[in-house]
């Protein structure tokens, strides 16, 4: 179902909608985010940018966007059923859909054009399998939102390939602190653990100073970059950090979708375009440095 | 004192050394008295004698810690003032029982409201409510100027009259009063004397509580005297003069004293 | 002089005229800023005013405004229920695991749920009523159980934190017609729940207005003990209300699975406060005793519009939280101004 | 009626045509009256003639919306009860403006707290506080079983008695009493009553509400009359009979015809 | 017969011994729930007993607790502030980018930041007070506009939602000393926190209990109108207040900074509910006027211990909140039954 729209005719003010299931203040979809609104500045096209974990909310929020009259629309799709009705809508409409990181599977059947990124679930399999290659079999995965899909997908992913037992810990993201303690209270509960694997960059570093305090040897391993987590690899106390590379999965539709409202380009043939996953580990780990900075990691 | 005297049929509400405790607090202990058909009992006794307490007991507002409560000669405990509003107890509660942020003619019927229609189409009968309430207080004297007005926003003596005026109203059987007539003008307090001979004598029993024995003793039959939670006795009029009722309730010579302080020094 | 007239005629009252006594609804403040939130994304975006504009914020109101004229009720009855938001997820998830997981009827599966949602509701003010600790922190202990309920029984059920394939689930497109449809007005496409939404609060002002049981709300939430005193069955009226609200809950739930066909282990988590707040902004007193189902209603368009008059006018949306909190503010201000006016004093 | 006859010393209070409107209504109108030193001021009148309102106004509880108010010849605004306080005006309101959870002790002292220490270290002298509560309560003829009970479980003359004597014992101007005798026993409202002219005779102004005209006449010097909102006349004792106030207060003749309808049928 | 003597003979008192004398201080129901969850989680898991793991729920229920005390007497006062767990956020943030981005002295950025929590509490309370808006409203909004600016200037500034390389800001370690540092004691590696935690609880005690501003809060939050009629200086005692908590946001926001040396925008979102379940947990009324600050204190304990104690016992995580609302529950029903006994009835 690709169709070339007359949006060119348009010329410059081509607007792209950008509506994921992500919460304001998440540090993987803020550089999503950051991605898709550089991708709009170096192209010269509008981006807006929008996210809620709730299906019915983004259900609303594609509603919304549809309503503007976009010249393309970029979706998350952490709930594929959630979404269909809004989706299918904008195609009807004859607004071309890109779908990015989650939802790999129903994005032809919705009618997007292509995918773009990876599934939460594979990045996880990447993780679990580094973490068994280090010798590690008994991990907490710490998920820092109680029931965020995107992070029991994550974790489930780990489980998958680790080959070992891997708990969920439940910690808030609002209150770090607090995670620190709630860390090294399962380390200290369950002195058999030997991997600690943190979903969030803050939390990561939380983590780091719980396995100090509890004195614990564990592996520690995070999905997402910030500085400090670089630092925190070079120091030898964070094995790996898994970099979905999220910044793609914003500036690549924007850019594809760009290219299809300006020149009937319609990118990626109906397959799906990956973004990673890269791991950032103690070889790497100086060069992600400043691009962690910059929020582009 | 004793009550072998009454007619053969029980008094419509008796207690027999009935107490009460808040807590660690002793408010009232081994209180006796009745009010019959035509009857009214007027409880005195100083500021914290347990004069409330006793009222509150009759009106099912508190449960009773010791003694016994009958109605009818049938012994109860009342759960709830429901319970004994179904017996036809009707109350003026000394803080006046109403919700201040409604209108006052809600208010007057909250708890007994007038509907119109069947089952759950039956719905309140706002302008007839509206009407009675304005009249019953035309009648003790009260000139509202809109029955819309939140209750709260009422003067003391106005707010009082509504809740006397609800009380005698919806009252069946025995109407129970708590001062009311302490926040109101000399008019008001008249036709509040008034009202309690009438529904004494059209056969209601009535409890009526008061600091001013100019008040009591004219409508009183019975007069339970209380002191520092206990009773001090039950006397029929016939048994006490006004005299000794002032002295007994204020402590004597001190009055008399009195008037001569107040004289300028 | 009949007593009409002179409640009229009363030297000791200023003549005030229709409008003014019109402006002391409780209601009418959230109106004038319903009003003004409308007038101002009407002019500063485009797409605000377009039938697919309207359509989608009056139904993101509309899911708002159910519960909130719900919860208005419970508010004016004097108690909270933080579990609203929740229950929400619970009732949704019910259907969704016993249908898809189950293969229970879904007809069935409606009433399961409802009667679910009513025997915690019930659960709530029984607890509330019998130890006398304040529904706040009852529905808030209510609210948690539900959420790790919800979260874990799903896990284990389902191994997943959502329901999927809800619309193979037979008889599903018979229910949708009653709370997943939608159906053309003037070029709208509007969904059933805004249908839904004008029912309730036309019932619950009825009801509060008019009968019985919305003189006891009143006064049961106004002054406990003195309703108590002149003989409301304070019980009965405050188990009704939980109850109440729970039934809306449920109709919120199915609303959702149904538009949506799915629904997630945290749904309805945080959202008992914007219901709190849509009632406040309506003019519902938090301590009780006052408020209108109407102005619960006009308190969820508000929050409606401003969600989506964002999104349409573009603004950054790591702005969002901050311009709702704007917007907030600016609605109870001019409820406040709009009362004030009218010479009340709340 | 004029005040011109006062002597040179401007009064301590006095109002020139106050009036106060509550949203649409029109609870006081044109009013004019004054306290001096050692005068005691009577306000009477029918409920809701409009007395309360009167006395929020003097006392800076509520802004007057129209007319004048002087303290010590100075045109003043109140803007709030404490501007009032600071002048030494201390009052005793209808619903007695007490914290109903809070102990005896604290409500007594309230806003006056007695503290030792100094700067940031100054702390509560409890034990003198309490002390004189006790005593003050005592004096008043109330035997409080304890200072520390939250004064909201103390039954309505007891509350009553401890707004008195905080009033009385912060005085230091002008004390003001709306109705101050209401809920009180015999006893206590003498004791009310003689404190009313130690005040007057120590050379304090009072203002003094009630509906009691036998409480009234012995201890006022003027006599201000209200209904419905509007000033009947500010009349001093020599100009004015007992039996004509109460006339005046209740309207007439009626009370008469009272005392034989409340004889037995 | 002397004054005191007679106090304790009167014929009216049922004699109490000291205990009940003693059972009847708003905090002792919370003090033996305390005890039950001490008691239960020592007895059934391994580490809640050893040093490093009360260390744990120490600095747990420390971080809470200060919030919770200087919020118990807001709502003694009462008030609410919602924006009480954002602020924690926003004080962390602006010392984060201050220091890391624009390089300013660290112990000036930490009085800057003070000086802004504490304007903006003043404004909180000067809003309310103006306005006679109720302040859950009011600071609602001020949660939400926080939460949209500690997002949005963070990002514009920062580029990322979290600060980074807070350790290697200058005299980092310097301030460490106050606010992140840890001593040994009994084998236990004390975090600082814990210490600040037990002062403001005692000072906030003497306050309530032997001080005018004490006797004041207990008032305004009372009878707001009774106090302002005997004289109580209403606008400055709540602002007092409002400017309390938010200082004590600070304190815990610079605690949790100096702790973990990074903070995220969104720091302190949704806390802001836990300070008021430690409060009401620990004795206070919702509705103002009553409750103590070691109750508060005692109710983060509560918290603090459970929340740490179910990771402890290993129970499955998915649970955790249902077992979280479980135990509210239970203490507060523990709470309940223990002042029946004493025969308080609140
Ligand atoms: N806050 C208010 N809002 C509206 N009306 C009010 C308010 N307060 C008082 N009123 C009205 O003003 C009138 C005068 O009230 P006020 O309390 O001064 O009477 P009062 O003379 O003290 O009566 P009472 O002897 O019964 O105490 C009353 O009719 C009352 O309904
Ligand atoms: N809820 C309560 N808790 C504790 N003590 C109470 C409570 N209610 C009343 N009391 C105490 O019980 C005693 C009797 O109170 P009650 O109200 O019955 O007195 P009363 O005779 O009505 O006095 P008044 O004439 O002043 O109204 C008082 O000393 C009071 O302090
Ligand atoms: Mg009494
Ligand atoms: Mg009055």
């Amino acid at each position: 179902a690709t169709t070339t729209t007359d949006a060119a005719a348009s010329g410059d003010k081509i607007t792209i909608a950008v509506v994921t299931h992500g919460s304001p203040g998440d540090t993987f979809w803020d550089v999503v985010k950051s991605g898709a609104e550089q991708a709009g500045t170096d192209l010269g096209v509008t981006v807006t940018y929008q996210g809620d974990g709730d299906p019915v909310k983004q259900s609303q929020l594609i509603d919304a966007a549809i309503a503007t009259n976009p010249d393309g629309l970029i979706v998350s799709m952490a709930n594929p059923d959630g979404v269909q009705n809004a989706v299918d809508k904008a195609v009807a409409a004859g607004i071309p859909v890109i779908t990015i990181n989650s939802g790999l599977d129903q994005s032809r059947e919705f009618g997007a054009q292509t995918h773009i990124g990876q599934s939460e679930f594979i990045a996880g399999q990447g993780a679990g399998e580094q973490l068994a290659n280090a010798g590690v079999s008994n991990v907490i995965c710490v998920i820092h939102e109680a029931g965020n899909t995107g992070l029991e997908e994550r974790c489930d992913g780990a489980a998958d390939t680790l080959g070992g037992t891997v708990t969920n810990v439940q910690v808030d993201v609002a209150n770090v602190a607090d995670a620190q303690n709630t860390i090294k209270s399962s380390l200290l509960a369950d002195a058999s653990i030997d991997g600690v694997l943190t979903l969030n960059p803050g939390i990561a570093v939380a983590a780091s100073q719980a396995l100090e305090e509890a004195a614990s040897t564990a592996v520690l391993a995070t999905f997402d970059v910030s500085s400090d987590v670089t630092q925190l690899i070079l120091d030898d106390k964070i094995l790996f950090a898994v970099d979905q590379q999220p910044y793609s999965q914003g500036y690549l539709p924007v850019t594809f979708l760009t290219l299809q409202a300006r020149n009937g380009d319609v990118v990626g043939g109906g397959l799906p375009v990956y973004s990673g996953p890269g791991f950032v580990t103690k070889d790497n780990a100086d060069q992600v440095a400043k691009f962690a900075k910059n929020g582009t990691r | 004192m004793t009550h072998a005297e009454a007619s053969a049929a029980p008094p419509i509400l008796e207690v027999r050394d009935i107490g009460k405790t808040y807590g660690s607090i002793l408010a009232l202990q081994g209180v006796s008295a009745s009010v019959g058909v035509g009857e009214v009992l007027c409880v005195l006794g100083d500021n914290g004698a347990g004069k409330s307490t006793f009222i509150k007991i009759l009106s099912g507002a508190h449960a009773h810690t010791q003694g016994k409560l009958l109605a009818y000669g049938i012994e109860r405990i009342f759960g709830s003032p429901r319970e004994a509003l179904d017996l036809g107890i009707a109350t003026v509660y000394q803080d006046l029982a109403v919700v201040p942020l409604m209108p006052v003619w809600r208010n007057f019927f909250l708890g007994s409201e007038v509907t119109r229609g069947f089952g759950p189409f039956s719905q309140l009968d706002v302008k007839g409510m509206r009407r009675i309430t304005k009249e019953e207080l035309a009648k003790m004297g009260i000139d509202l100027r809109d029955v819309d007005q939140p209750i709260g926003t009422l003067s003391g003596g106005e707010r009082q009259s509504v809740a006397i005026a609800r009380a005698v109203y919806f009252g069946a059987k025995v109407v129970i009063l708590d001062e009311p007539t302490s926040a109101l003008g000399v008019k008001q307090a008249g036709v509040v004397l008034k009202y309690i001979a009438q529904a004494r004598d059209r056969g209601l029993g009535v409890v009526f509580i008061t600091h001013n024995p100019h008040h009591a003793y004219p409508v009183g039959d019975r007069f339970l005297l209380l002191k520092r939670g206990t009773s001090l006795g039950d006397f029929k009029k016939s048994e006490i003069t006004i005299e000794e009722m002032t002295k007994l309730m204020a402590g004597g010579a001190e009055l008399d004293a009195l008037a001569h302080e107040l004289a300028r020094a | 002089m009949t007593l009409t007239a002179s409640a009229v005629t009363d030297e000791r009252i200023k003549p005030a005229g229709l409008i003014i006594t019109l402006l002391r609804r409780p209601e009418v403040g959230a109106a004038v800023a319903a009003l003004a939130i409308f007038i101002f994304f009407s002019v500063s975006t485009q797409a605000f005013l377009t039938p697919a504009g309207v359509a989608t914020w009056l139904y993101s109101a509309s899911l708002f405004g159910i519960m909130a004229v719900a919860v208005a009720l419970l508010m004016i009855g004097g108690e909270f229920d933080l579990s609203a938001g929740a229950m929400v997820g619970t009732t949704g998830l019910i259907v969704g695991i016993v249908t898809t997981e189950w293969g229970v009827n879904i007809w069935l599966a409606l009433v399961i749920a409802l009667a679910i949602a009513l025997a915690i509701g019930a659960a709530n003010a029984f607890v509330v009523m019998k130890t006398g600790l304040p529904s706040f922190i009852v529905t808030l202990a209510t609210f948690f159980i539900l959420q790790g309920v919800n979260l874990a029984v799903t896990k284990i059920i389902t191994g997943t934190v959502s329901i999927q394939g809800m619309s193979a689930v037979p008889g599903f497109d018979a229910v949708r017609v009653f709370f997943g449809s939608s159906f053309s007005l003037f070029g709208m496409d509007v969904k059933i729940s805004i249908v839904w939404w004008l029912a309730i609060t036309a019932l619950a002002t009825w009801i509060l207005l008019r009968t019985r049981a919305g003189n006891w709300i009143f006064a049961v939430g106004g002054q406990i003990t003195s309703s108590r005193q002149v003989g409301v069955p304070v019980m009965k009226v405050k188990m009704g209300l939980f109850m109440t609200t729970a039934g809306a809950g449920w109709l919120v739930g199915m609303l959702q699975l149904f538009d949506v066909s799915t629904v997630q282990a945290t749904t309805g988590i945080g959202q008992e406060f914007i219901y709190i707040i849509c009632a406040v902004v309506g003019g519902c007193l938090l301590t009780g005793g006052y408020g209108s189902a109407i102005g619960a209603a006009l308190g969820a368009l508000i929050y409606g519009m401003t969600l989506q008059g964002i999104v349409f006018a573009q603004w950054d949306n790591n702005w969002l939280k901050a311009f709702l909190g704007g917007m907030l503010l600016l609605a109870v201000l001019v409820n406040l101004y709009v009362r004030r006016q009218a010479g009340v004093r709340s």
